[in-house]
């Protein structure tokens, strides 16, 4: 076989899309996706890197495999190709395929690269390939956020440069290791925390996901958020800020979930909940932490995607996208229901289910620091509340609402497809955890079944039960919370392009204006210098003249100077033949030649 | 005090008149608004520098520096500044000319040589 | 042939096409066949110098004999083929470009507009191959002149306003220039190019630094705040003059003549020792920030553009200032680089003007549906600009973020993100207009279609160049930059 | 024969304008000829005698074999014999410029008198050059003015009268004042050659007669050459005269007035004198700088393209005063680089001013839009000179520039330095306004085809085109030049 990187294939089957037609391109990006993830799955774990000299002084390892990069690229590779799946039920613009196809490719990239210079460039392809799936679905509102999104990750990867960049002036080298601390090291959390929506940098989740696309929106889900895992994970060795960082994204995300109403914009949320879990578990920088991470990396895409992709088939089918204005689906599309119902169970972590598998491994992990579990724990109770939300609400209540016009029914086959095989996913890994832990690099095993376990998810889910049946509002649709800290951000944005249109043009005009005012004078005056001199010694000699000569001359002298100053540079000066200086010179030679003759 | 005022003035009338005359020629040439008193100026200020090169060039008791018969020995006045003079009268006459021709072009065009009349006229046209 | 005379050839040849173009010029085809030739001569000329200099050598020849203080002298050495062959590849760009531009605005006094930008490429590659400073001010005065034509070209009052502007700035900053090299001559006895500086221990640091002030008002064409003014006002002149101020010469001119001044006259240990990069550190960050808060809010797509290449160039003030091999490295990459990616942005705004007639982003909507390819070229380009794979732009990023920690500055680093997000700020609205808003009346765009060929291929052609860059940096750019480098610091002895 | 060419120099062209007198009464179109020849002649004469001093080092020859101090002796060194050759070929231009442009601008009867007197100006004007005795300099300085103030006035516009009569004034007040001097100088030393009096002066340098004698000479011919607050004559007198005259003494009369001073000041009165004894460079490098910049405001602010010349001029005679108040090696090259430089350009931008007139009938800069499209040569050389006149580098005006200010920076006078370099900015203003006027000053003429061409006739064309390719050759080479400057620098300097 041979070792090509993975990111390839789908960077170069990209450039045949545009040239194909629908239906053709459909099936070409199928063909793409399994290729990468045929090659991805057959890649030899111990495959020699792939190193090319990229600039001087830099090299860029392409191409580099071990276990936790063959799980990682597995993983990806294959939710990329149930994405393309989902996404073959209709025929996207070419340009969204193309996003879709890059973001697979870059994410594979930068899983693969073996420096991190290498996993910059892919990073910004990330981000512009993700700015190409929001914006090309051309869905209201996203204009505004594809911006929003692009800017926040510009900023990411600039700081993550600037993060390698410490790393690589500290340590001489530019493998993907322990970084710089100090600066580097703030600049790398900032830059990698952009892409894992740390709080206060996670605004743009929320705000892209929900406007993306049905299909970009799956496709967004998993790439970005879970590239950047991938990274801290690979990196490795941080410490308890990282974890306790981790802690508040899992409950912060798990209570704006459950304030929602828009089911993306639940799910985008969920999103950064569970990040919040594989943060915390990598945060915790054990090996059996870095494994729960990856391990809950991997089941989050699974379920995660699934319930991205059930989102979608009820969105496309009814139109809706509120829980308020949703329900009975159940009956409508049991189909959907099902997969909504696998995914949302394993994400709130029903034993059986992956999710259960990975969240108790990560709870586990999070035992090393103090006060950390305690945060997940409340973090998962209010998860399994928001997703009895998401389903209650959504799918079982009877109350039947859709929109006219579209009668709602189960997706079409692709659509069922993907959904269904993800959830045979999502069942598989719950009931045989070892398929995913023996591939996880640190070897640790999860005890899913064990009592402990058991007990843990009893009690999250008792007291989840309990919350819902004392609190009557927890059962009823709401208006959900739209606004986040994101306001203030584009408060910030406003107040700059404000500050640019007004303030700092007014004062170049200003300037500019001085400037030319002065310009002016000096052309004024030298249009005829000597009058000019003349009015000038004039004004000046005038408060004297009024001073000390009688009434008339003054006035003769004030009007002779009107006069100058009226028909300024006309007005002709009777300086002839230049005597009167001649005079005062020779006056000084004759003063000489006396004294001369006076010896 | 008599010999300061002696040894100042009078020992020295010669240049005192020459630089007297200067003054006239050159208030003259300029302070005058007639074109003709202008160049009259001219002329006085020329004779005047003629009048400083013939009084330097006098010695005491010195006769006009022309040949004498054998033996006969005089003392005589330095030529040379004479011959520079008489150079510089011709340039001066000639200068002269020049200068009244110009005056009378100029009475022809604008019928004035009064000089501030003059330039109202000029700038008129 | 003599690869010794190959300098002086190289600059001849677009003199003698400047001959040729005013007499030939009632036919309008032999005159662009001249300036064609001209072009593909040169850059044939340009490119049999490349192996030499490759092989680390360089080739010196005396022209003429001038004044105390410097002759006419060329010599080309590794950074001066940078500037020289970006500049002779854009040439050829820009000359089919602006064929296409000229012939379909049907312009007039399209001959005088020809022979000005032979002359003017000339003196571009004289600064490019200049030995010692004053033949550097000797060509840069020159081209100053040559470029005013340019600038005024349409003529119109504002248009000769806006050259009164371009030439008062540019001539202060001449004679600014003209003191700092006589300043030189007097402290050095020498104004001859020294790789690593030869200023040093001529005299007490306030003079040096006096000096070096000087230097940096002379190269005024650098465009750094708050002496840009000339920049965003020539932007009246047609867009070939647009492209070839901001890529292919003058700017370039101003910014190369930094970077000269920098490496081979005060020598980065000299600088850091009179703290010169601090300061340069400080203008640079200013006009970085400042002139990309001033692109942001303006409508005139050329003038954005204008405001974008002010902040770009301090990217390479920037570079200098860091004072480290890697900051060095960004500055000089930086000058292939934004210009082939300017040019493209230049070009693609005079599409707009030749076949759709508009200049104001805000009028742009859905612009791409009409002319796809030239929308795509400018969005690449434009990302490029903000340092996006896969554009070449992302290379000098990473060596200024390199630099700026390698410099000990890493607070130049938020200087650095920070425009990084403007540069997306400004131009990302510009690529969206384009490609995805749909025009007010569907009407109003049917009489638009791409530009002609001779003007869609240097488009695409830059922007493949940028692409080729970023998948082939070494050849030949950061092969040459190498060499340079080491030459200033002296780690191999030329 | 190659003994007796520095006589023939003065006697060659005196014969000459006899000679065009009597062919001119015969057959007005002999003048033309014969007075080009005869200037072709000595123009050949002043090489040799520039090749031979080169060579041979300094030329005395005694007239009519009388040795100084008795007689009067010329003598050709290599600084008059640089400015010999200079004079020589601008007249030579200029008599080929004249002929078309006298037909135009004097009538008939009147061109006999004007070859005449234009012969007899240019022997003043040599006469004044290779003189050796300083009485016989002031008689060529006057021989030269009376043939200028009739040149002046025979343009037969009213007031080319009133400007020829300020100019007569005026000059006969230097006329007098230089008369003075040097009957100080007589009393002082009681020689007039000029080698013996740089000879027997520092013996009585603290005389107040020698201070006396010097101020006069130095006002004296400050106004000759129209040195900034004495400069009044000057507009008028250029801008009335007939093109081809204003060519002449804009260019030839100007240089040798500059040339007597600096003959005086550094021959005649060493450096040691103006520098130590009666220190006045300091003064006059001050009061050059402001002739450099008032001028050029002064040009800025005309409306009339001959007038704005005439105002550029006063600043330009300003730099070469430059060079006298700084005084040393680099700054005198300048100087004299200067003198050549300014001779060539300012004539080359008169010749086109002339031309202007020529074709236009006016030179008021307003009545000249877009003129480029109808005299495009024209133009070009102006935009040439203009160029060298600004100091666009490789131009002959830059390179005097350089020297100028590089000396004056080595004398350490910064400032000044400075102001010089603000100065060639200012006469971009001036220069620009007509060339912006000429290229691009007709924004709304909406016809895109060029009018057809109307340049002047060629006699006119190729002596200016010629001079504005010098201004670039000269530039480029100019080290051939500077062969020729530097040794008369050193001698200004007292040097070999």
């Amino acid at each position: 076989m041979i070792e090509i990187p993975p990111a390839f294939v789908y960077l170069l089957g990209l450039f045949l899309l545009p040239v194909l037609s629908g239906g053709v391109r459909k099936v070409w990006a199928l063909v793409v996706g399994a290729a990468g993830l045929l090659l991805a799955v057959s890649l030899p774990s111990a495959a020699p890197d792939l190193a090319f000299g990229f600039i001087p002084g830099i090299e860029t390892v392409l191409l580099t495999v071990d276990p936790m990069r063959h799980l990682a690229g597995s993983i990806f590779a294959v939710s990329g190709l149930i994405t393309l799946t989902y996404a073959a039920y209709r025929d996207l613009p070419a340009a969204e395929t193309i996003g879709i196809l890059a973001s697979i490719g870059a994410a594979m990239g930068v899983v693969y690269a073996g420096d991190l210079i290498t996993v910059f460039l892919f990073w910004e392809l990330l981000a512009l390939a993700s700015l190409a799936v929001i914006w090309f679905s051309r869905a209201p509102g996203s204009p505004g956020a594809g911006y929003r999104y692009l800017l926040f990750h510009i900023f990411g990867g600039a700081c993550l440069l600037g993060g390698i960049a410490c790393t690589i002036v500290a340590t001489g080298s530019a493998a993907v290791g322990p970084v710089a601390d100090g600066a580097g090291l703030l600049f790398m959390l900032v830059g990698i925390g952009v892409n894992a929506a740390f709080i206060p940098l996670h605004t743009w989740v929320p705000d892209a996901y929900p406007r993306a696309s049905v299909v970009g929106s799956v496709a967004l889900s998993i790439f970005t958020t879970k590239a950047a895992v991938f990274l801290l994970a690979a990196i490795g060795g941080w410490g308890v800020t990282v974890a306790y960082m981790g802690g508040a994204m899992a409950l912060y995300g798990a209570v704006f979930a459950l304030m929602q109403d828009d089911i993306r914009r639940l799910l985008a949320y969920s999103i950064i909940s569970q990040v919040g879990y594989m943060v915390a578990a990598i945060g915790t920088g054990s090996v059996a932490g870095v494994d729960a991470g990856l391990a809950h990396m991997v089941n989050d895409i699974l379920f995660k995607s699934l319930l991205f992709m059930a989102a979608g088939a009820v969105i496309l089918r009814t139109g809706l996208h509120r829980l308020s204005d949703l329900g009975g689906l159940l009956r409508t599309m049991p189909a959907t229901t099902l997969c909504a119902v696998v995914g949302g169970l394993a994400l709130a972590g029903l034993p059986g289910l992956n999710g259960a598998v990975s969240k108790g491994m990560a709870i586990e992990a999070a035992g090393a620091v103090p006060y950390l579990s305690p945060l997940l724990l409340v973090s998962a109770v209010v998860t399994v509340i928001y997703v009895f939300r998401f389903l209650y609400l959504g799918f079982f209540r009877p109350a039947a609402g859709t929109r006219e016009g579209l009668l709602p029914k189960d997706p079409p086959v692709p659509m069922l497809v993907a959904m269904g095989a993800t959830a045979l996913l999502c069942l598989a890994i719950g009931l045989f955890p070892h398929l995913l832990t023996d591939l996880l690099p640190g070897g640790t095993a999860a005890h899913a079944f064990a009592p402990a376990h058991l007990l843990e998810s009893a009690g999250i889910f008792a007291a989840a039960g309990a919350l819902l049946l004392l609190v009557h509002p927890l059962r009823r649709p709401w208006t959900g919370v739209e606004t986040d800290i994101d306001a203030l951000y584009i408060r910030a944005g406003h107040g700059v392009v404000w500050f640019s249109s007004h303030p700092l043009v007014h004062a170049a005009d200003a300037i500019g204006c001085v400037i030319g005012r002065v310009v002016g004078r000096f052309k004024h005056v030298s249009a005829n210098p000597a009058v000019a001199l003349q009015i000038a010694g004039k004004t000046v000699a005038l408060p004297f003249v009024r001073a000390f000569s009688g009434s008339e001359e003054s006035r003769a002298y004030e009007k002779e100077l009107m006069f100058l100053k009226d028909h300024y540079p006309d007005v002709q000066t009777t300086i002839w033949g230049g005597g009167y200086g001649l005079i005062f010179i020779s006056i000084v030679a004759f003063l000489y030649f006396i004294f001369d003759i006076t010896r | 005090m008599i010999e300061a005022f002696y040894e100042l003035f009078l020992s020295r009338y010669n240049y005192w008149m020459a630089i007297i005359l200067m003054l006239i020629g050159l208030y003259a040439l300029i302070a005058k608004q007639n074109l003709v008193k202008k160049l009259i100026g001219l002329n006085i200020f020329q004779t005047a520098i003629f009048l400083f090169y013939i009084s330097f060039a006098e010695v005491q008791g010195g006769t006009a520096p022309i040949y004498l018969p054998e033996g006969v020995d005089a003392l005589y006045v330095n030529p040379l500044p004479h011959v520079l003079i008489l150079t510089a009268i011709v340039v001066g006459v000639s200068v002269t000319a020049v200068g009244l021709s110009l005056i009378v072009r100029i009475y022809e065009e604008y019928g004035v040589i009064d000089e501030d009349d003059l330039m109202q006229v000029v700038r008129g046209r | 042939m003599d690869a010794g005379l190959l300098p002086a050839v190289t600059i001849a040849i677009p003199l003698l096409a400047a001959v040729l173009i005013p007499i030939v010029g009632k036919h309008e085809n032999i005159r662009e066949g001249v300036t064609i030739t001209a072009a593909v001569t040169m850059l044939g000329s340009v490119l049999a110098m490349l192996p030499p200099i490759l092989s680390g050598s360089r080739i010196t020849i005396p022209l003429l004999p001038m004044v105390p203080g410097g002759d006419l002298a060329l010599r080309v050495d590794a950074f001066g083929m940078v500037f020289a062959l970006t500049a002779a590849v854009l040439w050829l760009l820009n000359s089919f470009y602006a064929i296409g531009y000229m012939r379909s605005l049907q312009e007039h006094a399209q001959t005088r507009f020809f022979f000005c930008f032979a002359v003017a490429i000339a003196a571009a590659v004289g600064i490019a191959f200049s030995e010692n400073l004053l033949t550097l001010f000797v060509f840069y005065e020159i081209l100053t002149i040559i470029t005013y034509p340019l600038v005024v070209h349409v003529e119109t009052p504002a248009a000769m306003k806006a050259g009164r502007k371009y030439l008062a700035y540019l001539l202060i900053g001449g004679i600014f220039l003209l003191a700092a090299v006589i300043l030189t001559y007097i402290l050095t006895g020498t104004t001859v190019f020294v790789p690593g500086g030869f200023l040093a221990g001529s005299g007490s640091a306030l003079i040096l630094q006096v000096l070096f002030l000087l230097f940096m008002v002379g190269f005024v064409k650098a465009a750094w705040m708050p002496l840009h003014g000339w920049l965003p006002a020539a932007m009246v002149a047609p867009t070939p003059v647009s492209a070839f101020l901001h890529a292919v010469a003058v700017v370039t001119a101003g910014v190369f003549g930094i970077v000269r001044v920098a490496g081979w006259v005060y020598g980065m240990d000299l600088m850091a020792s009179l703290g010169l990069g601090i300061f340069l550190a400080v203008i640079a960050s200013f006009t970085i920030v400042t002139a990309s808060l001033f692109a942001l809010t303006e409508d005139n797509l050329k003038r954005r553009l204008a405001y974008s290449t002010v902040s770009q160039l301090s990217y390479i003030l920037l570079g200098v200032s860091m004072l480290s091999i890697a900051g060095m490295t960004a500055a000089m990459a930086h000058i292939p680089i934004h210009a082939f990616l300017k040019i493209t942005l230049f070009f693609v705004a005079g599409a707009v003007i030749v076949s759709a007639g508009k200049e104001c982003i805000s009028e742009m909507k859905g612009i791409g549906r009409k002319m796809p390819v030239t929308a795509l070229m400018f969005s690449a380009a434009a990302l490029g600009i903000c340092g996006l794979p896969p554009l070449a732009g992302i290379i000098s990023k990473i060596y200024l973020a390199l630099g700026a920690v390698e410099g000990g500055m890493p607070v130049l680093l938020l200087v650095i993100i920070a425009s990084t997000v403007l540069n997306a700020a400004y131009f990302l609205p510009i690529i969206h207009t384009m490609l995805l808003q749909r025009p007010d009346d569907e009407r109003s765009l049917d009489s638009v279609t791409e530009p002609p060929l001779v003007m869609l291929i240097p488009i695409v052609l830059t922007v493949a160049v940028s692409v080729w860059i970023f998948f082939s940096p070494s050849m030949p750019f950061m092969d040459l930059i190498d060499i340079a480098i080491a030459e200033i610091t002296g780690s191999v002895v030329p | 024969m190659i003994d007796h060419l520095p006589v023939l120099l003065i006697a060659v062209p005196i014969l000459s304008a006899l000679l065009i007198l009597l062919a001119g009464w015969y057959d007005r179109r002999f003048c033309y000829p014969i007075s080009l020849i005869t200037i072709l002649l000595q123009f050949g004469a002043a090489i040799a005698i520039l090749l031979e001093v080169m060579r041979e080092g300094t030329i005395r020859y005694h007239l009519g074999g009388w040795a100084p101090p008795l007689g009067i002796e010329l003598v050709i060194d290599s600084f008059n014999g640089f400015i010999l050759a200079v004079i020589l070929f601008l007249s030579a231009a200029t008599v080929v410029y004249a002929r078309r442009s006298v037909e135009k601008e004097i009538d008939p009867e009147k061109r006999i008198s004007f070859y005449v007197l234009f012969q007899l100006l240019v022997t003043g004007l040599v006469g004044m050059t290779i003189t050796g005795d300083i009485f016989n300099l002031y008689v060529f300085l006057e021989i030269s003015s009376i043939a200028t103030y009739t040149l002046i006035a025979s343009a037969r516009r009213p007031r080319s009268y009133v400007a020829s009569f300020n100019y007569l004034v005026l000059g006969s007040i230097a006329a007098g004042f230089i008369l003075l001097g040097i009957g100080n100088l007589y009393v002082a030393t009681g020689t007039l050659n000029m080698a013996d009096l740089a000879l027997l002066l520092p013996a009585s340098y603290g005389l107040a007669t020698v201070h006396t004698a010097f101020l006069f000479l130095l006002i004296g011919f400050s106004i000759k050459v129209a040195f900034f607050p004495l400069h009044l004559w000057l507009p008028d007198a250029y801008t009335e005269a007939p093109s081809a005259v204003t060519v002449l003494i804009s260019t030839v009369m100007a240089k040798v007035s500059v040339y007597a001073l600096f003959r005086i000041v550094f021959t005649v009165f060493t450096t040691a004198y103006v520098i130590d004894t009666f220190a006045v460079t300091g003064f006059i490098l001050f009061i050059a700088t402001v002739a450099i910049i008032a001028g050029a405001v002064l040009a800025i602010a005309q409306n009339d393209l001959k007038r704005m010349l005439a105002y550029s001029s006063i600043s330009q005679i300003g730099y070469i005063m430059f060079a006298l108040g700084v005084a040393n090696q680099l700054a005198l090259e300048g100087g004299l680089l200067h003198i050549l430089g300014h001779a060539v350009m300012k004539g080359c931008l008169f010749m086109v001013a002339g031309l202007i007139i020529y074709r236009m009938g006016t030179s008021q800069l307003s009545d000249l839009k877009g003129v480029a499209k109808t005299m495009p040569i024209s133009c070009a050389a102006f935009a040439l000179a203009g160029a060298s006149m600004i100091g666009i580098p490789p131009t002959i005006g830059f390179m005097s520039k350089y020297y100028l200010v590089l000396g004056a920076f080595e004398a350490g006078q910064w400032i000044y330095a400075a102001v010089l370099l603000v100065g060639s900015l200012l006469a971009a203003g001036y220069i620009w306004r007509f060339i912006e006027i000429a290229y691009f000053g007709d924004h709304h003429s909406e016809d895109r085809r060029p009018a057809p061409a109307r340049e002047g006739p060629v006699s006119m064309l190729v002596p200016m085109v010629a001079l504005a390719l010098l201004c670039l050759f000269l530039g480029v080479f100019v080290e051939v030049v500077m062969e020729a400057v530097r040794p008369a620098a050193m001698l200004l300097l007292g040097g070999a």
